[in-house]
């Protein structure tokens, strides 16, 4: 456990202070919340595929839970944002709770039934029969609470401790356990892990890190459409960034994130007609060449990645 | 209502299993999730477009060529992409993320080279006036695109079931590491099971103007949203699985339409979990324990 | 470890800040009686009149309009019209050296940036947001369509920057309390169909039909105009009766078994209030099923004309009730090209781009206009006297799609299309009769057509 | 001889779909026994061990260790009381380190204060020099020797051994059997599925032969070449293939 102190002050620590004092020098802070944005999000999908193995591609589920979770908390209860961000992660637990029965699927079966669950959730919450609850297709808007600073800084908090989770989580014996779950499950159990219950804690954990990232974005962006919070690209966006990085590591869904995402940038804004066409070449690329991520060059090496 | 309801539904569910069935081979015989494959379906509906529009060629026609070319376009990709795919260590997950990148091009380069508005081709072509079957007025194109899904049903499963090639293909289904050791060619096995699925996929993709209304390079995503659907409810790797999915999709999806119109698409998502948690192999799919 | 970090993020920073070329040039907005927009305003004569200002500010090298469009994903094709008629505009402008900026007395070159946001409503904020803060553009302008359009409300509101919403139609953009936008080439959604309405409630009613059947795709576009339609047919008094009223997903691509249970509810009239795709989709199956409504109504033939008559044919439109926009009604534009002359240049530029020309690629071009008029009229370039320049247009900028008016929440209310129905022409055009209202008709209505 | 043996199987039945895997198994392992178990292929001699290690619940009859019923419990129970098995192809956690393999297994499924250390079990199998490298790097030997390693670091008294002789040299089986009579002498019973009759002859003399899912003999295991149903079993096999 002190290693993991000490790899959340070397890796986690200088992130999160120059995202705090990144907005004093560059002004597209938008930006900067979704560099913040991503990381949770890439960090939290780290806890469930990097640990487990089980690739939620339904991920955004979650995230248009916790973002719808946090704007009915302020429509209908007038709650204030920091009591609705609680209410964003409970929808978000809760929805995480139904859906445990997925984990009974395995590969590719998991996947897809986890894409229709996010599915199914965003044809109930944009179905014009709930307009008078979630406002249906028609958006919402959340003006009355708008806050960019405030929200920057909570999103920034939420990062902090989805990194300090991971940061255990590689260190202390459960993340252990759970990779011996995603290498093994058979193994693991009669190495005495509770597979099912470490499974369910990783997944568990997973949804509430995404639906408090779906509240701060719901939070930040203050108007949205259920397309916008169930937008499939969240999900794949998490995905890639976590992958190129390097799952299971704390350090690598961080660089995946600031290298790619910073990438997806740099074209959007300076080639923006071959955009598609470049991100889409450079995943290939990706999974061809270096499917274990960034941090597999290390560890290949002999090195151990924090 | 309900009888048109269930009729429309089982032809449109004819139509929807061709759509699943080359993303059901390659899933198969390769244990890859094609993503790319409603982009694939796209190409095959611009291809029919073009070859219409330009040289006036009729859609049944087309197909045929479609499956000619589409198959040889698969290979070249396959061995470019698949066996690299194949070697890592979690290949089923990493192929999800690949084809999402090979998704990624095909819908740049069709937005570069066919722009962004809707294309189709008329529906008099495949016949003119509504079709009265069983006391229900359809669609001529509709019957005319079932009838050629039917056919290309039949033609994947006598290559399956029929042919030595789909004897091993089979074989490299039930156990890939199994077939390896008792000597079958599976790299030539897995490249022709993929050029085919490309090649059935854009087969949909040629009569998708006439049971989706218009093509447009975006609309690769929903196609497989309900691809997926049909494959997984009927059972993956399964042709005569993806047959019965794809009914079941079809008469389910026009039943919704029916009664809570507003709630169709909701559907095809929970048949699908709810299959998934009661026979987690799908309705026709093997009991296997996966540890 | 922490120095890769660092650097990683000083990298990044560099990149984009390297981009802001220049401060924006402002100066404190002075207060002005009325707009300067009397009729048409002539370019000489502005130029004239500025030139005589003594003390103006020094002019920038350019004008920096910001802008997004969608190149891919489910948006790109109502989009990528918008982008290419705005950019036809400014290459226009740019080719007759610029456009007249008052503040500046002169003309300056526009220059366009547009960033691809491939539909993606994330992607679409932080370019906004990169437009605003990095780009320093001195003017801004939303994506099309309310989803995309949505994200950049709050931002361009945030930074006080005043966001020209080309088709961005959602009622709830638009409030008191933000000054911050105007929409231009739509009329708002709840307006929209104002003409129909009334339509459907006199001339319809008294023709005996009066069971009206609506189907339309629950997103933010038609399902407020559906709301609005209902409400009004709903009202007290009117001879209209709902007899069907079902939404469907934006997804929906197949109408046969929609159509059959519509049949069911003997409607006199169907309105399908759909995107392109779903207009082309519903009018297919209508032809191909073989059944009669004595009037349909759906959006799209009079937006995307030439799209719609490519996919359904002529056949299949005939006798189709739709808005007529400027692409068959023609008004005579004060400012900018004629319809014919702007078709002219859109097919020499564009003919080969796979994008149609339609109401959104007008929409486009319109936001130019309104942009260019902005800049005739405007006393500085700071954002509230932007918008004191666009509302000063409103009620007297006339082009090629009417008058351009906004109410005073900065939503479209001018501009509002006709009800026309679809006649062949020739052996496989169309066009479009005018049948309400009364002041601008061109024929009778013919029921049964369909 | 105490009254009630460590493990006792009784009428143990499987079914999968309307194969009979298991059909009324019943026999009994003492504390320090070795009982070697063998029959043809499918025969049931792993479903046996997986029904004993938690894997698969018993259709019919039980399994009582140590006079309890455990028979469905889920296998990490049983691992954390005193149950463990080898693999009969090795499954180690193949991205991490041989240390941190048996180290949780010695976190997770310690059932005693009597389990050793991890460096004890590493060092006692000869895997202290591996103990760093990457589990996916070893030889089939030496992950053989680390499926093994995760199983004692829980520090079970009963022992399940699926076919762990399958693949090793001449000199690795010797030091194999070795181990596992040195297990057994330390108190630990051990049920050892074994297709190599050479080797099981190193590690017991008792054993019970299988057929179809049922048990045909119970004795030593000079006897049980000897008896003609197993013989038959034996060469019938051979003749319908395997």
């Amino acid at each position: 456990m002190r290693r993991g102190v000490g790899e959340y002050a070397a890796v986690a620590l200088p992130l999160l202070a120059a995202l705090a004092l990144a907005p004093l020098v560059y002004s597209n802070e938008l930006l900067l919340f979704n560099f913040i944005m991503f990381l949770i999000l890439a960090q939290g999908l780290n806890a469930i595929y990097g640990f487990t193995g089980y690739l939620p591609f339904g991920y955004v589920g979650f995230f248009g839970a916790g973002a719808y979770g946090f704007a009915l908390a302020v429509m209908h209860l007038d709650a204030s944002p920091l009591l609705a961000m609680a209410c964003a992660g409970v929808a978000a637990l809760a929805l995480g709770v139904v859906l445990t029965p997925l984990l009974r699927l395995s590969g590719a079966y998991f996947a897809i039934a986890n894409l229709a669950a996010a599915q199914a959730v965003y044809q109930v919450i944009s179905n014009p029969a709930l307009q008078d609850i979630t406002k249906g297709p028609y958006g919402v808007t959340l003006s009355s609470v708008f806050a960019p600073a405030l929200s920057y800084g909570v999103a920034l908090g939420i990062l902090a401790a989805t990194l300090a989770l991971v940061a255990w989580l590689r260190n202390a014996r459960l993340g252990l356990a759970l990779q011996a779950i995603r290498e093994d499950p058979v193994s693991a159990a009669m190495a005495g892990v509770a597979v099912v219950r470490g499974r369910t804690i990783a997944w568990l954990l997973s949804a509430l890190i995404a639906g408090l990232a779906g509240g701060v974005f719901a939070w930040h962006i203050s108007v949205f459409y259920p397309e916008t919070a169930f937008d499939l690209s969240f999900s794949i966006f998490a995905i890639v960034f976590t992958l190129f990085g390097g799952a299971a590591t704390q350090l690598g869904p961080i660089l995946g994130v600031l290298l790619l995402y910073g990438l997806y940038n740099v074209i959007g804004i300076t080639v923006p007609q071959y955009f598609q066409l470049i991100y889409g070449v450079l995943i290939v690329l990706l999974v061809l060449f270096l499917p274990d991520g960034l941090a597999s060059l290390a560890t290949r090496r002999g090195f151990r990645v924090p | 209502m309900l009888a048109h309801a269930i009729l429309s539904g089982l032809v449109f569910g004819c139509y929807f299993t061709l759509v699943g069935l080359g993303l059901n081979l390659i899933f198969g015989v390769m244990r890859i999730v094609n993503l790319a494959h409603g982009d694939v379906v796209m190409l095959g509906a611009f291809a029919a477009f073009w070859l219409f529009a330009l040289v006036g060629l009729h859609p049944l026609m087309s197909s045929v060529i479609v499956l000619a070319a589409f198959a040889l376009l698969g290979l070249p990709v396959y061995y470019l992409v698949v066996p690299r795919l194949l070697a890592a260590r979690d290949s089923e997950m990493l192929s999800i993320i690949l084809f999402f990148g090979v998704q990624q091009i095909i819908e740049a380069i069709a937005t570069i080279a066919f722009g962004t508005s809707e294309r189709s081709i008329p529906g008099r072509v495949l016949g003119r006036g509504p079709l009265h079957l069983l006391g229900q007025a359809l669609p001529v194109a509709w019957v005319v695109s079932a009838a050629v899904s039917l056919l290309a049903v039949a033609l994947v499963y006598l290559y399956l079931y029929r042919s030595r090639v789909g004897t091993l293909t089979r074989a490299v289904m039930v156990n890939r590491d199994e077939a390896l050791a008792s000597g079958i060619d599976v790299n030539r096995v897995s490249a022709l099971a993929f050029a085919i699925g490309v090649a059935l996929a854009g087969l949909a993709g040629v009569f998708s103007p006439f049971m989706l209304g218009s093509a447009t390079p975006a609309m690769g995503g929903d196609v497989n949203l309900a691809a997926f659907a049909v494959i997984v409810i009927g059972s993956l790797g399964d042709p005569r699985g993806t047959m019965l999915g794809g009914l079941i999709y079809g008469v389910a999806l026009m039943l919704m339409q029916t009664y809570m119109s507003a709630w169709a698409n909701l559907l095809p998502n929970l048949l699908l979990i709810a299959v998934l948690l009661v026979r987690p192999t799908g309705l026709l799919g093997r009991q296997v324990r996966r540890a | 470890m922490r120095r890769r970090i660092v650097v990683c993020l000083l990298a990044l920073a560099c990149m984009a800040g390297a981009r802001a070329a220049w401060a924006q040039q402002s100066r404190p907005a002075e207060e002005r009686l009325g707009g300067c927009f009397d009729g048409y305003l002539d370019k000489a004569q502005t130029e004239q009149a500025a030139a005589q200002q003594p003390g103006q500010p020094a002019a920038p090298a350019e004008i920096r309009i910001g802008h997004l469009h969608a190149s891919s994903g489910p948006y790109a094709s109502i989009s990528m019209p918008v982008y290419l008629g705005l950019k036809l505009w400014v290459e226009q402008m740019n080719a007759g050296g610029g456009a007249v900026v008052k503040p500046f007395g002169r003309k300056l070159p526009l220059r366009l940036i547009s960033y691809d946001d491939q539909s993606n409503p994330g992607t679409a904020a932080t370019l906004t947001n990169q437009l605003i803060t990095q780009d320093k553009v001195d003017l801004l302008i939303a994506d099309s369509g309310s989803v995309l359009t949505a994200v950049s409300v709050p931002i361009a509101r945030e930074h006080k920057m005043f966001l020209f919403d080309p088709t961005g139609t959602g009622a709830a953009f638009f409030s008191k309390d933000n000054p911050y936008i105007a929409l231009l080439a739509d009329p708002v959604s709840t307006v929209w169909p104002r003409f129909l309405w009334e339509f459907l409630k006199s001339d319809v009613a008294a023709a005996g039909l009066t069971r009206v059947a609506i189907l339309y795709s629950t997103n933010d576009f038609t399902g407020t105009q559906a709301a609005s339609i209902r409400a009004a047919l709903k009202a007290p008094g009117s001879p209209v009766q709902i007899v069907f009223d079902q939404g469907v997903p934006t997804s929906t691509s197949n109408y046969a078994v929609l159509i059959d249970n519509i049949a069911a509810a003997k409607p006199d009239v169907v309105l399908e209030l759909g995107y392109v795709g779903n207009d082309i989709a519903f009018l297919r199956n209508l032809q191909e099923s073989g059944t009669k409504f004595p009037m349909v109504f759906t959006l799209y033939p009079g937006i995307e004309t030439s799209t719609l008559l490519k996919n359904v044919g002529q056949t299949g439109l005939a006798g189709v009730f739709s808005y007529v926009t400027a692409l068959a009604y023609s008004y005579p534009p004060e400012v900018g090209m004629t319809l014919e002359q702007f078709r002219g240049s859109w097919e020499k530029a564009y003919a080969k781009s796979g994008v149609e020309f339609g109401w959104n690629a007008i929409a486009g071009y319109v936001t130019g206009l309104v942009l260019g008029q902005t800049l005739a009229c405007t006393d500085s370039m700071a954002q509230l006297d932007v918008r004191k320049s666009v509302f000063s247009l409103s009620g007297k900028l006339k082009t090629l799609i009417g008058t351009f008016e906004l109410n005073e929440q900065g939503a479209q209310i001018g501009e509002l299309t006709p009800i026309g129905q679809i006649a062949p022409a020739g052996s496989d055009g169309i066009h479009f009769t005018v049948v309400y209202p009364s002041a601008m008709s061109s024929g009778k209505p013919i029921f049964g057509a369909k | 001889m105490s009254p009630e043996p460590l493990l006792r199987v009784e009428r143990l039945g499987k079914r999968f779909g309307g194969f009979r895997a298991l059909d009324g198994v019943s026999f009994h392992i003492d504390r320090g026994e070795v009982l070697g178990l063998v029959g043809p292929n499918g025969s049931g001699k792993t479903t046996c061990i997986n029904v004993i290690s938690g894997l698969y619940a018993p259709d019919e009859g039980n399994v009582l260790f140590a006079g309890r019923s455990v028979g469905g419990r889920k296998p990490h129970l049983l691992a954390r009381s005193l149950i463990n098995r080898t693999f009969q192809s090795p499954r180690p956690f193949l991205s991490l380190t041989v240390r941190e393999n048996v180290e949780i297994a010695a976190t997770y499924g310690r059932a005693s204060t009597a389990a050793p250390a991890v460096d004890v079990v590493l060092e006692r199998l000869g895997l202290a020099a591996e103990a760093a490298r990457r589990a996916e790097d070893l030889n089939s030997a030496h992950q053989k020797l680390l499926d093994l390693a995760r199983a004692l670091a829980t520090g079970p008294r009963l022992l399940l051994v699926d076919e762990i002789a399958a693949g090793l040299n001449p000199a690795e089986l010797l030091l194999m059997a070795d181990r596992l009579r040195a297990l057994a002498a330390e108190g630990m019973a051990l049920l050892v599925v074994e297709h190599l009759m050479g080797f099981l002859e190193r590690v017991t003399d008792r054993v019970i032969v299988m057929n179809a899912g049922r048990e045909i003999f119970d004795g030593r295991l000079a006897e049980a070449v000897r008896d003609t149903e197993v013989v038959r079993v034996f060469l019938g096999g051979a003749a319908h293939g395997g």
